[in-house]
């Protein structure tokens, strides 16, 4: 507990905080948060399809990566080729568009099969999010993928070769030793993709995913309180991503390395 | 060509695109041409503020570096979006009472400048970790020799950190220029017409969405290959001296 | 150069040739470069035989094709009685063979390799475990005793990195000792210690000698050669150029080249 | 005469105010400030800004006015102020031929909505339509294509709009249900400009351009133009 | 323990005095842990002093402090019959002083730091050039010949990590010597070397010793010691254990532990 106090002791530190507790309280004082109540059924709604969207996306994404990366690092070319055909479309173009190609463009050729407006998935393709959930997915998979490549071809030829003079087979060997070590090498910039991720998501609004973007940007259009909902929404976000930067803190610690001091 | 044209369909397409009035080519490129302005002067002003904030954060007192952390911590978990219509009305906003304080009116604030100096903040965030990594991972030692051998601190960071590093920031680099090229379609929220705003402009007058959403990926994905093939280039360059890892992933 | 004692792998029960090693005219290029131009070794059960020769004489090289962690171009490997298919681009035919042959091996890396993101304790047990299925706990026991020998019980919960690099050392000797392997491969398994340390990991090694069991060691540490082996190898430039017992070797050199390494050495 | 800044959607809304490939704005509500500007002896310029921000540009100074389709609602007021109305239209509810429905709030139940953000018909949706599963959209443009592609049952928009809509080859799925009913309070008292709060003098002047064209005949001229019907009514 | 001999830098003119070099009870401490506990030792123009001891005795950082890399808990430096102005912290007071003294000490460090984004050439003619200002053209003539006599002329335009460790190495040592350095630190200049390239290395090292410049060498080459250095400093956790000529540290070590270090080695 000390050591979580005592740095918090520097003189300009308790400036800081003494700042930030001022404007905290400026804000809560003089601005306007008569709105809250009557929104924040519909803010916690929005807050919960924000987490679950990036979470479902990131996972769903990441397994997707872990191929795709694999094969761009050491695959044939008839993998490599395919997966770097993806991972390039992906990154160059703006991730608005492809949300707006899926929807819009893919969505509106559904309707044009016969019989699917009677089929089961109808419900399903009606819907925005299943569209907001894809475009998500692989617009994170296409990133990590290329993350996954360096990862994977950063890994310590020796290591790996030890595991093979053991006999490890294969499949054993890529479970136990390269992809947790390809995991480990790239936990930091794992944990800042995934925020740029958590950042991704109040695109989906333009596809009528009620998130918390789309939330306080009703709040606005209500009540033509401007600046109140978009702090607020603000301090949500780095909520949210100061909890992802300490999960991941912890991945990492789990194995303690040695860095180079600064 | 005409009739290659029609038989997939794709006339209209190309009336659509082409460059001359009723076509909205032109409309897309100058689009195209503002957001990459705007990303040339986010991207190098995101430098120079990353520069500074790296070494700041390596080597500054401790109030520096806690003040460089709120700033990269605050800018990188927002929003761009948000960051954006915040530092847009509430930066203009504040310039103008300044400049109306002193006695001055209101201040005209271009919309490119405006964009350069909202991004650019963004992207001095992302640089500073970017290069503050990279000037990590220059081995020590080399840093070492050259303070052994009497160079100066200045003369040090220009003869040896920055061009020892620049293999290790340009991946980095070349990320945050294409994230700078994409999130100037953010500034349409300020009424700022670039690529993504003509398109949806040229789009929803023409009802033809796919054709223009298509052309503009198209776009993009130009200016992403470029740029990736000029960033190779200059890591192919700054890596002269350093072994190929090829194979060792095997 | 004297010929190479000839061994009969196929003659015996499998069990009788557990331990053996049998090379033949092994050939190893990279591209244009020919690294290993023909290279045959006998090993019997028991037999601690050292590789000495100068940088870039093919020393690593070989150790690494008996495993095959390089390819060889040519050549005969046997190992236990039992012979390594090869394709004719020298890749291993049969990968279960391999993988069954290659746990029978043990090689300990020069930069000793310990996976980094497991404790010493999970390195040693990760082969038992995973690939040999041997159950968590024995393999555990097992394990512990092996730290407990070379010196390293108290660190068993530490991760590689954060040991010097004579500690590692000795825990990679515990990891591949861990597989109760017919033959160990050493590659200049002291190269990079302090001389203090070099001696620490070279009384494990003599253990292990004195114990029976057949290894191959790339070394520079004359002493070591000259005490504890009982056959010595110079190479130069991918070709034997002198073998024998060490005190023939190290007292009686015939060849130029060997007599102008010794000389270079001392 | 000091310039005063037009602050106009980006985003199109034709046929009122939509930017054509040489980057000109036209039609009806152009038109429209083009004449007020003129009558009131005004030097405006067009500032297109997305509909998004339009009300922060205008209490942040970065506009003067806004004359974007906005209607003149109580809510609205509280922000900004409002001219005099310039043109009012009803509000409808269209729907897939084959649904058997109209713009009462009881048939609607059950139903997906499509809306645009920020206007009238959202708020009067989320008010009134609370049995139906609202979906919000940027432009009307999207909403339109949404029922188009049955991925929404109906969408409450401007008459104007919507009957153009209708005529289009896209449009042929559907029809007008009818007018919903009215609620000054909520649908506003017509299409005002925006100005803000305490510059009457600018808000005086606009006004007085209105009055002028509406008197001397050359608003319904415009209208003449573009619309069957006139879209202005006391 | 032996007394430290005495020398009075302040006496003579600074010209006598290049060359010199006087270490007065140097501390230095990481945190809570002592590495240096006082250590002094001078040096004539022209002497080489060999330090040895075990792993983290404080060899390199003795080595590091004197120039600086490192900076004192306490102590005084004189170079050259030049104080190095210490603030009360340790770090250096004046850094024009500092880098001015610099450019007269030359270190080659154990792991070579040769700068990887530039050729053999450009790394040696760097500090030349740009610290010094000596023109461009008599900096690569006087590079060439240097690197000429390490025995590296055709490798100039190659960048260093495409070269052997001993090449590396002896890049380095061109390097130091282009600054014409008054005094040189070696930290461990052999030890990533395989025995015939620890050879040349040493060989180079027996040439500038023959020509009269002081040089401090933290080595594990107990041959090189014996045969180069005019003097020997055994470390011994922090402090010196014992010195004295090579004859007598070799011959006839008087400390248990030196007795001890001495034996393990071989
Ligand atoms: N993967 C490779 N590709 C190309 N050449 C290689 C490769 N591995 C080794 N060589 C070359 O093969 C030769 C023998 O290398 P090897 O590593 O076997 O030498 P060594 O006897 O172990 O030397 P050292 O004592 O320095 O470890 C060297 O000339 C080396 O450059
Ligand atoms: N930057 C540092 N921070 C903390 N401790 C350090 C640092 N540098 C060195 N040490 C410690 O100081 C002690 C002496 O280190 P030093 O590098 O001087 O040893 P050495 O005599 O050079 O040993 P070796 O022969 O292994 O190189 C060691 O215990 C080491 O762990
Ligand atoms: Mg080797
Ligand atoms: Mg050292």
């Amino acid at each position: 507990m000390m050591r979580l106090i005592r740095p918090m002791l520097m003189p300009h530190r308790l400036v800081l905080i003494a700042l930030a507790v001022a404007l905290a309280l400026w804000c809560a004082l003089t601005l306007r948060w008569d709105w809250l109540p009557k929104y924040l059924p519909l803010a916690m709604e929005g807050l919960w399809r924000t987490v679950w969207l990036l979470a479902a996306s990131t996972f769903l994404g990441f397994l997707l990566a872990v191929p795709l990366g694999f094969a761009q690092a050491v695959g044939p070319w008839y993998l490599a080729v395919p997966a770097r055909v993806f991972c390039t479309l992906i990154r160059g173009t703006p991730l608005l568009l492809q949300i707006w190609l899926l929807y819009y463009g893919l969505g509106s050729v559904f309707p044009q099969i016969d019989g699917i407006r009677d089929s089961v998935l109808w419900p399903y393709l009606r819907q925005a999010w299943p569209y907001a959930l894809l475009a998500l997915t692989l617009s994170f998979a296409g990133y990590e993928g290329e993350v996954m490549r360096g990862a994977f071809s950063g890994v310590n030829r020796g290591q790996l070769e030890a595991a093979r003079s053991f006999g490890m087979p294969r499949f054993t060997l890529f479970r136990r030793i390269w992809l947790p070590q390809a995991i480990n090498n790239v936990l930091p910039t794992l944990g800042g993709e995934t925020i740029l991720q958590l950042k991704a998501t109040p695109l989906v609004a333009t596809i009528t995913v009620v998130e918390i973007f789309a939330v306080s940007s009703r709040v606005r259009q209500d009540t033509f309180v401007i600046y109140e909902p978009l702090l607020l929404l603000a301090l949500v976000y780095m909520v949210i991503a100061g909890l992802i930067a300490l999960a991941f803190r912890w991945l990492e610690n789990r194995v303690p390395t040695r860095r180079p001091g600064g | 060509m005409e009739g290659l044209l029609d038989l997939l369909g794709l006339a209209k397409s190309a009336e659509l695109l082409s460059l001359s009035p009723p076509g909205w080519g032109m409309n897309l490129l100058r689009g195209l041409g503002k957001s990459l302005q705007i990303a040339f002067g986010a991207f190098g002003f995101g430098l120079v503020i990353g520069l500074f904030g790296a070494y700041g954060k390596l080597y500054g007192g401790p109030v520096v570096r806690d003040l460089l952390a709120i700033y990269t911590t605050v800018v990188r978990a927002v929003p761009e979006l948000v960051l954006i219509l915040i530092l847009y009305f509430v930066g203009t906003d504040l310039i103008n009472r300044a400049s109306e304080a002193l006695g001055y009116g209101r201040v005209e604030i271009s919309g490119v400048a405006a964009g350069i100096w909202v991004l650019g903040v963004v992207q001095g965030a992302y640089s500073t970790e970017v290069l503050r990594g990279a000037i990590l991972a220059v081995p020590q030692g080399q840093i070492e020799a050259a303070r052994a051998f009497g160079m100066p601190p200045v003369m040090l960071m220009r003869r040896v950190t920055i061009p020892a590093m620049l293999s290790f920031a340009l991946p980095g680099l070349a990320n945050l220029w294409l994230i700078a090229t994409k999130d100037t379609a953010l500034l349409a929220v300020v009424g700022f017409s670039e690529l993504t705003l003509e398109t949806r402009q040229a789009a929803s007058s023409t009802r033809a969405y796919f054709t223009f959403f298509l052309a503009a990926g198209g776009l993009y994905l130009m200016v992403t290959l470029m740029s990736s093939a000029l960033f190779q280039l200059l890591e192919r360059r700054s890596r002269r001296g350093q072994p190929s890892l090829k194979g060792a992933g095997r | 150069m004297t010929a190479t004692q000839k061994l009969t792998p196929e003659a015996g029960a499998a069990s009788d040739l557990a331990g053996t090693l049998l090379i033949e005219d092994l050939h190893k290029s990279f591209g244009d470069l020919e690294v290993l131009k023909g290279v045959s070794l006998t090993a019997n059960r028991g037999d601690v035989i050292a590789i000495i020769g100068g940088s870039g004489s093919g020393k690593s090289t070989m150790l690494r094709c008996i495993n095959f962690l390089e390819t060889p171009s040519a050549g005969r490997i046997v190992i236990g009685g039992e012979e390594i298919q090869m394709r004719a681009d020298g890749t291993a035919a049969n990968r279960k063979q391999l993988e069954r042959v290659r746990t029978r091996l043990a090689m300990v890396f020069q930069s000793f390799n310990l996976w980094t993101h497991r404790t010493l304790l999970e390195n040693v047990i990760e082969v038992p475990v995973h690939v040999l299925k041997m159950p968590r706990a024995q393999a555990i026991e097992k394990a512990r005793a092996l730290l407990e020998r070379v010196g390293l019980a108290e660190k068993e919960d530490t991760y590689p990195l954060f040991l010097s690099g004579g500690q590692q050392q000795r825990a990679a000797i515990a990891r591949a000792l861990a597989v109760d392997p017919a033959v160990m491969l050493f590659d200049e398994p002291t190269s990079a210690l302090d001389p203090e340390l070099v001696g620490e990991v070279l009384s494990v090694m003599r253990d292990l000698a004195a114990e029976g069991r057949t290894m191959l060691v790339v070394t520079h540490e004359m002493n070591f050669a000259r005490e504890v082996a009982d056959h010595v190898i110079y190479l130069y430039q991918g070709r034997i150029e002198e073998q024998g017992p060490p005190a023939q070797i190290f007292g009686n050199p015939q060849s130029e080249r060997l007599k102008q390494f010794l000389k270079s050495i001392n | 005469a000091e310039e005063v800044k037009i602050g106009i959607a980006a985003e199109p809304y034709p046929p009122f105010a939509s930017p054509d490939s040489a980057g000109n704005w036209v039609g009806w509500e152009i038109e429209v400030i083009d004449a007020v500007c003129k009558a009131a002896a005004l030097d405006c310029v067009l500032t297109p800004v997305a509909w998004d921000g339009i009300i922060p540009s205008l209490t942040g100074k970065q506009i003067d006015a806004i004359m974007a389709s906005m209607s003149i609602t109580e809510e609205r007021m509280q922000t900004i102020d409002f001219s005099n109305a310039y043109y009012n239209t009803p509000a409808v509810i269209v729907a897939d031929k084959s649904l058997d429905i109209d713009a009462s709030p009881a048939s609607l139940a059950g139903k997906i909505i499509g809306v645009q953000a920020s206007t009238i018909h959202q708020a009067y949706a989320n008010a009134y339509f609370g049995d139906a599963e609202i979906r919000v959209y940027q432009t009307q443009d999207e909403a339109n294509q949404d029922l188009y592609a049955g991925r929404i049952d109906a969408t409450q928009a401007d008459s104007i709009a919507m009957a153009d809509f209708v005529a289009t080859d896209a449009g042929q799925c559907c029809e007008i249900k009818g007018n919903v009913a009215n609620d000054e309070a909520i649908l506003g008292k017509g299409v005002g400009a925006g100005v803000r709060k305490g510059d009457d003098a600018l808000r005086e002047a606009l006004n007085k351009g209105i009055a002028a064209i509406l008197a001397d005949g050359t608003h319904e001229a415009i209208t003449a133009r573009y619309f069957a019907a006139p879209i202005y009514s006391e």
